[in-house]
């Protein structure tokens, strides 16, 4: 198993270069630098000046140099300083981090509360009116584009305090119940949607499992329906729903952009985007690695829990 | 067989009605607008939905009449989401089959490719890809084009390597039929129906990214209206004026939902699982 | 002893399955040894029976012969050219002469394709080759005409395999075996997966086929009853070797190998009353996994007779009798006991 | 029943929230260009002279100077202004301070402000004087900028530069700094203004929604915000839970023309072009009536501004304005790209209604609307025929219209070359006498106007939304926030 | 007279709806089940032998499925008209079944000893503890080496033939009055369906259970079984005791089916017999006999009347038989 998660981390590293390659040339080819970005169309500034600025936005080597540059300095852990605020990069994407990762958990959480439970309803109603209803209530949680649905909460939640975050994030250990307030309503915006997709993915799961033999098999037991469900076909209903849970975790990370921007919650997703607003590469750069790292270890930390639910699953080759 | 199959599923049914509402409000759009779409009327500006006023959807901080820009919005909606489909379709399936006939190294290739951009997140590599492109309307189908390719090309490799441990295609290979003829005969025609089903999903997608892209501003264009962008420009108004957000969030969310009907109605009549067998 | 023209003459065939691990640098961790040096003739006109339990490695045999499956080491003469070691385009020539009929009716077709074009397919092909020159039209009333013979109506042409039963897409697949005129049938269980009633209509329509068309067969089942019947010599399988190998008659009324004994003995009879009186040779345990390199008998473990050397080296397969080989220390033995 | 809603006893909140939708980039005063770094500078650091919400200039670490010549200035310092770190300030910060931002290598903006100074000398602890190698009217006003803040020598020296660190002499020191989050000042306890600041905590938040901002000061949660979107601002002054302070800004919206690009080297085209635009229409749509119609200096700067249905062009008039085209050779129009962006500068929303009041004259413009990063590279590269652009303004003719349209203006992009203007300009910078000024600026205002190498739009408001509960704050009308220091919050 | 059944199954009805119509899966079934005897069920795939057996202990998932009519008595007690309560006591403690497929029939996420404890705890009242002990016997009865190591392991660990045998210590621990085995050993190679048939058998002996041995393996019937129905489209077209039915079947299907199959202790046949045609489509069932179609012998009335079940006089008890073939027959006389 260690070796697994070892073997699972070097594979990382092919996929890091991959991408650190793709975003470090693809964010040089957008039009406009962090330099003119950085005068703006007010500023002034006589040739010598230019030459200096030039310097100090990393503007005066070509590409390749600049790039084996970061990949020497990233080796020694360093990520480099911020085009905009001349912060070092590091340091203010683990500030973010825990910020999206708890909306991640949150949203996550809330889905699959929501997702679950609707998912096993209408599967063992299959067919009926409320399956009808329960699928259609699932399929406009899909329709629902993220970011309406967070601006309408904002519209319905601005007169009452705490709900709407404003920029102001309390963390979970300086007071929980503010925190889980503040997060409630950006999770559900991201939640909703995706509560759907887990509910699908549980109903279609059920479906196939009640067919399965053994849960006929318990049935001949004697066992009461309760148990039938939620102990011998839910366990193997639920493994699905964790592959797309994972997956989407992955992609919650670095995805929820929108959310971010509309709640003002200072998470990753905002400084991204922010950073390509502002061509402030370093830390681009150094965004989009660390969500590609988390991309993959959420990936492996899935297979580790879907290795765990599921026993046919071998994460090392034993011998049979 | 077929055709009945999907008329008396109530759910690809409702989908497709919904759909076909929206093509024929896109043709329509196409020779009659209540309104001129781009039209501005300093003097009517935020007006309340109102039959009085003819602007069923109200106006917007120009005046601009809004049930007429959704309207003409249609067009621009399904423009993108079917050709960001098919552009994501074609080569994420031409990619995803290669991989999954080939094998072996091929197939470590292309979905080692194919990882990367999905690890990824599909609004940034959108965002990223219009920043480098330029926000044009074709450049938005490029992006979200682009960020189906790894989708398509995972759901066909593994759709072409369930298909490959069929007999029939031993039996075609023992009858001396090719690579390519194996691949266009027997393989294709047979994962076409998880393809229709990811394709309705993907349509449905499309509309939603692009008009998250245009809800950051990264879209369609003004004042050419697009649901998203119209969206946008109402994110300033819609606490008093919330008719501006509410119809084209309502525009988006009946599409979206048509294709995702159509796709889950045909995911269940395609699905043997869940049909009588035999 | 007549003279018999050998068709198929296969020469220690091994297939190896590596088991990779590993994520990015694949590497070989062993192989399942799915047929471990088989060698067999099929002479022409007869029906060779090839029988063993589940995975040992009767498909593989057959996959490999035909060059569906990679060879690991092996010759394989097919009317003296080693298929083996063919060239692609020799090969497809080649594959005219033999054709496989697949276990599973379901899997086997198309579903996408109508019942004539799955007959014609092969035809088809060969034609786009070059290998064959034949009109559309002579390509339909071949697949019609063969249809015909194997039971199914030409109002079936237009089809898709779903509206067919079992043993119907059975008859399509024998149908399409046939539509290239072979020599040799390489039958992969083709009745296992068939009701019992329909089990015997196949059966009869292979026997008259084989028949007309002048076919030879190589037949794999599980089920002993059906070989018997089907087939003149019977091969036995266990864990990727032939452990016993002889003529219907012989097998069934005289079997040595301590494998093909408890294998017939366990075969349930349709009769109550010598079920009575039946002493039965249950054999403990399962079949070995065929990863495990092992230098003794295959059968050993579970072998009732086992000898100490059986575990030590691995007995090669010796004539008993009259067209009778047995892979077994027990007759060794004697037969060197004699030499002594 | 008076008993009873009787308030309890209003008390002081120790702490004052501000919204802004910006975080700032960067705190060294020498070498920020944002303006949202520049609201958090008001609060840190001191200049040697500031405005008060007249734009008066009037003393700020300077207690008084002298300009016996317009060459020479002489500034008396006060004594006893403490730095954050403790240390007194001294004729030497002051002289190190204009050296830095002199020194090319710092790469200060604010170095063409003030880059006609030769000569800086300590003349005792608390004197300063200034030497010009050219007069330069301007001058007083450009030591208000951020940009020429005084800084303590030691702390440039132990940290590089000041970009996240802040030692200034200001009413606030920085305590925490949270980026993209929250940014924590507290009081200054030897602030030298006696009384000030009134809040003990400073907590800026940024907001990038507008309409989240506004919601914020509903709710209680913001005491303060800037919102520059007019929409926000209709809503909020309709609502009695907010107060809205709103007055014509320093900022002007320009319609720009690339003056070397056919067809817009043409003087008639432009003169159509201006003559159909109608401010006010665009006024309306675009800022929802909240900015006032402009000429080519602020109209805000009440000084000099003269209202544009003054000048020449300042009314709309489509037949005239047809007939010049077709003077011009366009009869049935042209069309033509206006780059834009979405931003709040980018000026998308002009940018439509201009498209749609063209069309009154045969004119098709087509919108390029791109991101801000690529609107700013087409704006350096000078790709683009026209543009809408917010123009940074002074209160200060010549430090607004010398750089933006002499022909040798740092950020002259239209490419506009006239010698009556810059002769003009030039006169401008030199004369010291109120009077000579504004007879020659009034000229330049009429020239700009007639030649029409950009369109003078607007001045939108500066706005600022705030509690009920807030009391001392007035706006100054540049965006600074300086009297934030006089603000207090009491329920 | 001997004792009374232990489980009567009369006129049992079941249908299932689907797209293309209602099939009639079970039709009028009905059959006894003596104490200690092995009754066995033989019939082509989708005869309805699964359906009937589920149907006993209301297994039909509802819908497609649903039980129309009929009676089963268990001791008296019908068990389709019983509470979900006392249904829910009889299976697994009265009634156990084996599956067909002991790949699927186990559930893959759940340990071997917790699957054969449930019943334990549900029926026994056990505690977990006890349970499990049991649940280790129970694996050592059935011969599994080293049950206490092999008790923790998952299904997917034990080969096919060891999954079976577990269904079997599942199905039996609560001492069952009745199993019923669903096609026990077809997926099993006949070696390892030899040492299943082993196991059932012993069981049956020591315990005096009744089985209901399910199969299309003419030859399982014939080692395993005592009474013999043979089904044929939802019905049953001949019920006897084994002997009669091996020696001398009467309904032209059982003696088309005994004579098509290839059998060892009759080397050397030159081709067998075959039935013609397919079995029918339960959807489109033609008026009459189901089988006329395929029959040798059928007569005009086989095409339009469907045959009652006829009662026959067999070697050692009566038999059953519905044909129209012995309707005028000395020997049948109509069932009352
Ligand atoms: N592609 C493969 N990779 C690895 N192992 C394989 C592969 N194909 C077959 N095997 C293994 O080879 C052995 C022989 O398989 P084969 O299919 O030939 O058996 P069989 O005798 O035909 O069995 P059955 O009666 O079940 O069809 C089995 O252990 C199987 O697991
Ligand atoms: N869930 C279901 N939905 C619809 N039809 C069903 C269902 N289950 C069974 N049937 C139908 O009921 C009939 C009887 O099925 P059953 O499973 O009892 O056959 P069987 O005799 O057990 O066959 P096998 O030997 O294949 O197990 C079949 O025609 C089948 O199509
Ligand atoms: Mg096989
Ligand atoms: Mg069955």
């Amino acid at each position: 198993m260690g070796k697994y998660i070892i073997k699972r981390l070097l594979s990382l590293v092919p996929v890091l270069i991959g991408v650190s390659l793709i975003v470090f040339f693809l964010v040089r080819m957008i039009p406009g630098s962090a330099l003119q970005m950085y005068m703006g169309t007010q500023v002034e500034a006589t040739p010598e000046q230019m030459e200096e600025l030039k310097r100090l936005f990393g503007e005066d080597k070509p590409i390749p140099v600049l790039y084996i540059e970061w990949v020497g300095d990233l080796l020694k852990g360093d990520f480099g300083y911020s085009l905009r605020t001349g912060r070092p990069v590091l340091p203010d994407i683990l500030n973010r981090l825990p910020i999206s990762l708890e909306l991640t958990l949150y949203s996550l959480i809330l889905a699959l509360l929501i997702g679950i439970p609707l998912g096993v309803l209408s599967s063992l109603r299959q067919n009926t009116f409320g399956d009808f209803l329960n699928r259609v209530f699932g399929l406009i949680g899909l329709s629902l584009p993220q970011f309406w649905l967070a601006a309408l909460m904002v519209i319905a939640f601005s007169n009452s305090q705490g709900w709407i975050p404003m920029g102001n994030y309390i963390s979970l250990l300086q007071d929980p119940l503010k925190n889980l307030k503040m997060f409630f309503l950006p999770s559900l915006a991201i939640g909703f949607g995706f509560a759907a997709v887990v509910m699908r993915y549980t109903r279609n799961s059920m479906l196939e499992v009640l067919q399965m033999d053994y849960v006929r098999t318990a049935k001949a037991k004697g066992l009461p329906h309760r148990k039938v469900i939620l102990i011998h076909a839910l366990k193997n209903a639920i493994l699905p729903v964790i592959t797309v849970t994972g997956f989407n975790a992955g992609y919650l990370l670095g995805g929820s952009i929108v959310i971010e921007e509309v709640f003002a919650l200072p998470g990753m997703g905002r400084l991204a985007l922010y950073a390509i607003n502002q061509r402030d590469y370093p830390v681009i750069q150094a965004i989009v690695l660390v969500i590609a790292t988390l991309f993959v270890l959420v990936n492996l930390v899935t297979d580790l829990v879907y290795a765990l639910a599921d026993p046919r699953i071998r994460l090392v080759d034993e011998k049979r | 067989m077929k055709t009945p199959r999907l008329l008396r599923n109530k759910i690809a049914m409702a989908g497709l009605v919904l759909i076909l509402l929206y093509v024929l409000m896109s043709v329509v759009s196409l020779f009659w607008l209540p309104f001129d779409p781009l039209a501005m009327h300093a003097e009517q500006i935020l007006q309340q939905p109102s039959f009085a006023t003819g602007h069923l959807f109200g106006t917007d901080e120009f005046g601009r009449d809004i049930l007429s820009r959704i309207m003409k919005g249609t067009s621009v909606s399904f423009i993108i989401s079917v050709s960001a489909t098919a552009l994501g379709a074609v080569i994420g399936i031409f990619m995803g089959v290669w991989a999954g006939y080939l094998g072996g190294k091929a197939d470590n290739v292309i979905m080692r490719i194919a990882d990367i951009l999905f690890s990824f997140p599909s609004l940034l590599l959108a965002i990223f890809i219009m920043a480098v492109l330029g926000e044009h309307t074709y450049n938005v189908v490029l992006a979200i084009g682009i960020v189906y390719i790894p989708q398509f090309a995972r759901i066909s490799r593994g759709a072409i390597i369930a298909l490959k441990g069929n007999e029939f295609i031993r039996a075609a290979k023992s009858n001396g039929a090719g690579r390519n003829y194996i691949l266009a005969h027997h393989l294709l025609p047979n994962i076409t129906a998880p393809l229709i089903v990811q394709i309705s999903l993907s349509l449905s997608t499309a509309i939603l990214l692009e008009s998250a892209l245009s809800f950051l501003g990264l879209g369609v264009q003004p004042p050419n209206p697009s649901w998203g962008n119209m969206l946008s420009s109402a994110r300033k108004v819609m606490m008093f004026a919330p008719w501006t957000a509410v119809y084209p969030g309502l525009a988006i969310v009946l599409l979206v939902l048509g294709f995702n009907l159509l796709g889950d109605g045909l995911r269940d009549i395609l699905d043997p699982r869940l049909r009588n067998v035999r | 002893m007549q003279k018999r023209d050998v068709l198929l003459e296969i020469r220690d065939l091994k297939v190896h399955f590596p088991l990779e691990k590993g994520i990015l640098f694949k590497k070989n961790v062993g192989s399942v040894r799915a047929v471990d040096g088989v060698s067999f003739s099929v002479y022409k006109g007869e029906s060779l029976g090839l029988v063993g339990e589940s995975g040992c490695g009767k498909s593989t045999t057959i996959m490999a012969l035909a060059r569906l499956e990679r060879i690991t080491e092996g010759q394989v003469l097919f009317e003296g050219k080693d298929l083996a070691t063919l060239k692609a385009e020799e090969l497809t020539r080649a594959r005219k002469d033999f054709q496989i009929i697949f276990q599973d009716p379901y899997s086997s077709l198309d579903p996408r394709m109508r019942v004539l074009d799955i007959v014609a397919e092969p035809m088809r092909i060969f034609t786009k080759k070059g290998i064959l020159s034949l009109s559309e039209k002579e390509i339909e009333e071949k697949a019609l005409s063969l249809m015909d013979k194997c039971g199914l109506s030409a109002s079936y042409a237009k089809r898709y395999p779903h509206e067919f039963s079992g043993g119907q897409r059975q008859r399509i697949g024998i149908a399409r075996a046939l539509s290239l005129g072979p020599k040799l049938i390489l039958a992969d269980e083709p009745v296992s997966a068939l009701d019992v009633s329909i089990q015997s209509q196949i059966l009869n329509l292979l026997k008259d086929l084989q028949k007309e068309f002048d076919l030879t067969f190589l037949f794999i089942a599980h089920d002993l009853s059906v070989v018997e019947y089907f087939c003149n010599r019977v091969a036995v399988m266990y864990l990727g070797n032939i452990v016993e190998m002889a003529s219907s008659n012989a097998l069934y009324k005289d079997p040595m190998h301590p494998y093909t004994k408890a294998l017939l003995s366990a075969v349930p009879i349709p009769d109550p009353v010598a079920a009575t009186t039946r002493k039965r040779l249950i054999l403990k345990g399962d079949v070995p996994s065929p990863s495990v390199v092992r230098p003794g008998c295959p059968f050993f473990e579970r072998c009732h007779m086992a000898m100490p050397m059986c575990k030590e080296r691995k007995p090669r397969l010796l004539e008993v009798g009259e067209d009778h080989q047995v892979a077994c220390f027990l007759y060794e033995k004697v037969e060197g006991d004699v030499h002594a | 029943a008076g008993v009873a809603e009787q308030a309890p006893t209003a008390q002081k909140s120790p702490t004052l929230t501000i919204g802004v939708s910006q975080e700032a980039v960067g705190l060294d005063p020498h070498i920020v260009t944002a303006f949202s770094s520049m609201r958090r500078l008001d609060l840190l650091y001191n200049r040697l002279v500031r405005l008060d919400d007249n734009m008066q200039v009037v003393p700020d670490l300077a207690e008084s100077w002298e300009i016996p010549n317009n060459l020479t200035y002489i500034f008396h310092l006060r004594k006893g202004v403490k730095f954050h770190n403790g240390r007194e300030l001294t004729a030497d910060d002051v002289k190190y301070s204009l050296e830095r931002v002199l020194d090319p290598a710092t790469a200060s903006p604010g170095r063409s402000y003030i880059s006609t100074i030769s000569k800086i000398e300590v003349v005792d602890a608390y004197t300063v004087k200034l030497t010009l190698s050219a007069p330069l009217a301007s001058l007083l006003d450009a030591l208000t900028s951020n940009n020429i803040s005084i800084v303590p020598k030691e702390a440039v020296q132990a940290n590089g530069n000041l970009q996240r660190v802040a030692v200034g002499t200001g009413p606030y020191m920085l305590q925490e700094w949270v980026v993209d989050n929250s940014m924590t000042l507290v009081k200054n306890p030897n602030y030298f203004e006696a009384g000030l600041p009134k809040s003990d905590q400073i907590i800026f938040r940024v907001i990038p929604e507008e309409a989240s901002l506004y919601a914020g000061v509903r709710s209680g949660n913001l005491d303060l915000a800037t919102i520059n979107d007019g929409a926000t601002i209709r809503q909020a002054k309709s609502d009695k839970n907010v107060v809205v302070m709103s007055k014509p800004g320093m900022n002007v919206r320009v319609f720009s023309f690339n003056n070397q690009k056919k067809p817009f080297d043409d003087i008639r085209v432009r003169q159509a072009v201006a003559l159909a635009l109608d401010r006010s229409e665009i006024l309306t749509m675009a800022e929802y009536g909240m900015g006032a119609a402009t000429g080519p200096i602020p109209i805000s700067a009440k000084v000099w501004a003269i209202s544009p249905d003054k000048l020449p062009l300042g009314k709309t008039d489509y037949a005239k304005a047809k007939q010049l085209l077709a003077d011009a050779g366009y009869p049935n129009g042209f069309s033509f790209d206006i780059v834009c962006s979405s931003t709040y500068e980018g000026g998308l929303a002009v940018a439509q209604v201009v498209q749609n009041q063209l069309k009154n004259i045969g004119l098709t413009a087509n919108l390029d609307v791109v991101e801000w990063g690529n609107y700013i590279d087409r704006w350096v590269k000078r790709d683009f025929a026209t543009m809408v652009e917010l123009r940074g303004g002074s209160s200060e003719p010549d430090r607004f219209l010398y750089r933006s349209l002499h022909s040798t203006g740092g950020v002259n992009n239209f490419m506009y070359k006239d010698a009556e203007t810059d002769a003009l300009l030039e006169l401008g910078r030199e004369q010291t006498d109120p009077a000579q000024r504004k007879a020659t600026y009034d000229k330049v205002q009429e020239v700009l106007s007639e030649k029409a190498p950009l369109v003078f739009l607007y001045s939108p408001n500066e706005n600022q939304v705030t509690s009920p509960y807030v009391e001392g704050f007035k706006q100054i009308g540049n965006g600074s926030l300086y009297y934030v220091t006089h603000a207090q919050v009491i329920k | 007279m001997k004792e009374s059944p232990i489980l009567q199954v009369e006129a049992l009805m079941t249908e299932f709806k689907t797209e293309r119509g209602i099939v009639n899966a079970v039709n009028k079934v009905s059959f006894d089940v003596e104490r200690g005897q092995t009754l066995g069920i033989v019939g082509e795939s989708g005869s309805g032998k699964s359906v009937t057996n589920l149907s006993i202990l209301r297994l039909i998932e509802f819908p497609p499925g649903r039980i129309t009519g009929g009676k089963v008595l268990f001791h008296d007690k019908d068990l389709l008209t019983a509470t979900e309560h006392e249904i829910l006591g009889i299976r697994g403690k009265h009634i156990s079944m084996i599956f067909q497929d002991p790949l699927t029939s186990l559930n893959p996420v759940i340990k071997i000893w917790k699957q054969i404890a449930e019943a334990l705890i549900l029926h026994q009242g056990m505690k977990k503890k006890e349970a499990k002990m049991q649940a280790i016997e129970l694996l050592r009865i059935i011969g599994i080496p080293d049950p206490q190591t092999r008790a923790e392991c998952y299904p997917h660990q034990f080969s096919g033939g060891m999954r079976q045998r577990v269904m079997i210590a599942m199905a039996l621990s609560c001492n069952p009055d009745i199993l019923i085995a669903d096609e026990p050993t077809t997926a099993l190679d006949v070696t390892i369906q030899a040492q299943i048939l082993e196991l059932i058998r012993a069981r049956r002996d020591q315990q005096q259970t009744s089985v209901i041995m399910i199969t299309h393996d003419l030859g399982v019937i014939a080692e395993m079984c005592d009474q013999v129905c043979v089904m044929y489209a939802g019905r049953i077209v001949e019920k006897a005791d084994v002997l009669d039915l091996f020696q001398s079947p009467k309904h032209p299907y059982t003696q088309g089916l005994l004579d098509s199959i290839p059998r060892l202790d009759r080397t050397g046949v030159e081709r067998l017999h075959s039935i013609k045609g397919s079995p029918p489509d339960l959807l489109h069932l033609p008026e009459g006999c189901p089988f006329r179609e395929r029959c040798d012998k059928a007569m005009n009335r086989c095409v339009s009347e469907l045959p009652p079940e006829l009662v026959l006089d067999g070697s050692s008890s009566p038999r059953k038989v519905a044909c129209w073939l012995y309707a005028d027959k000395e020997e049948a006389h109509a069932k009352a």
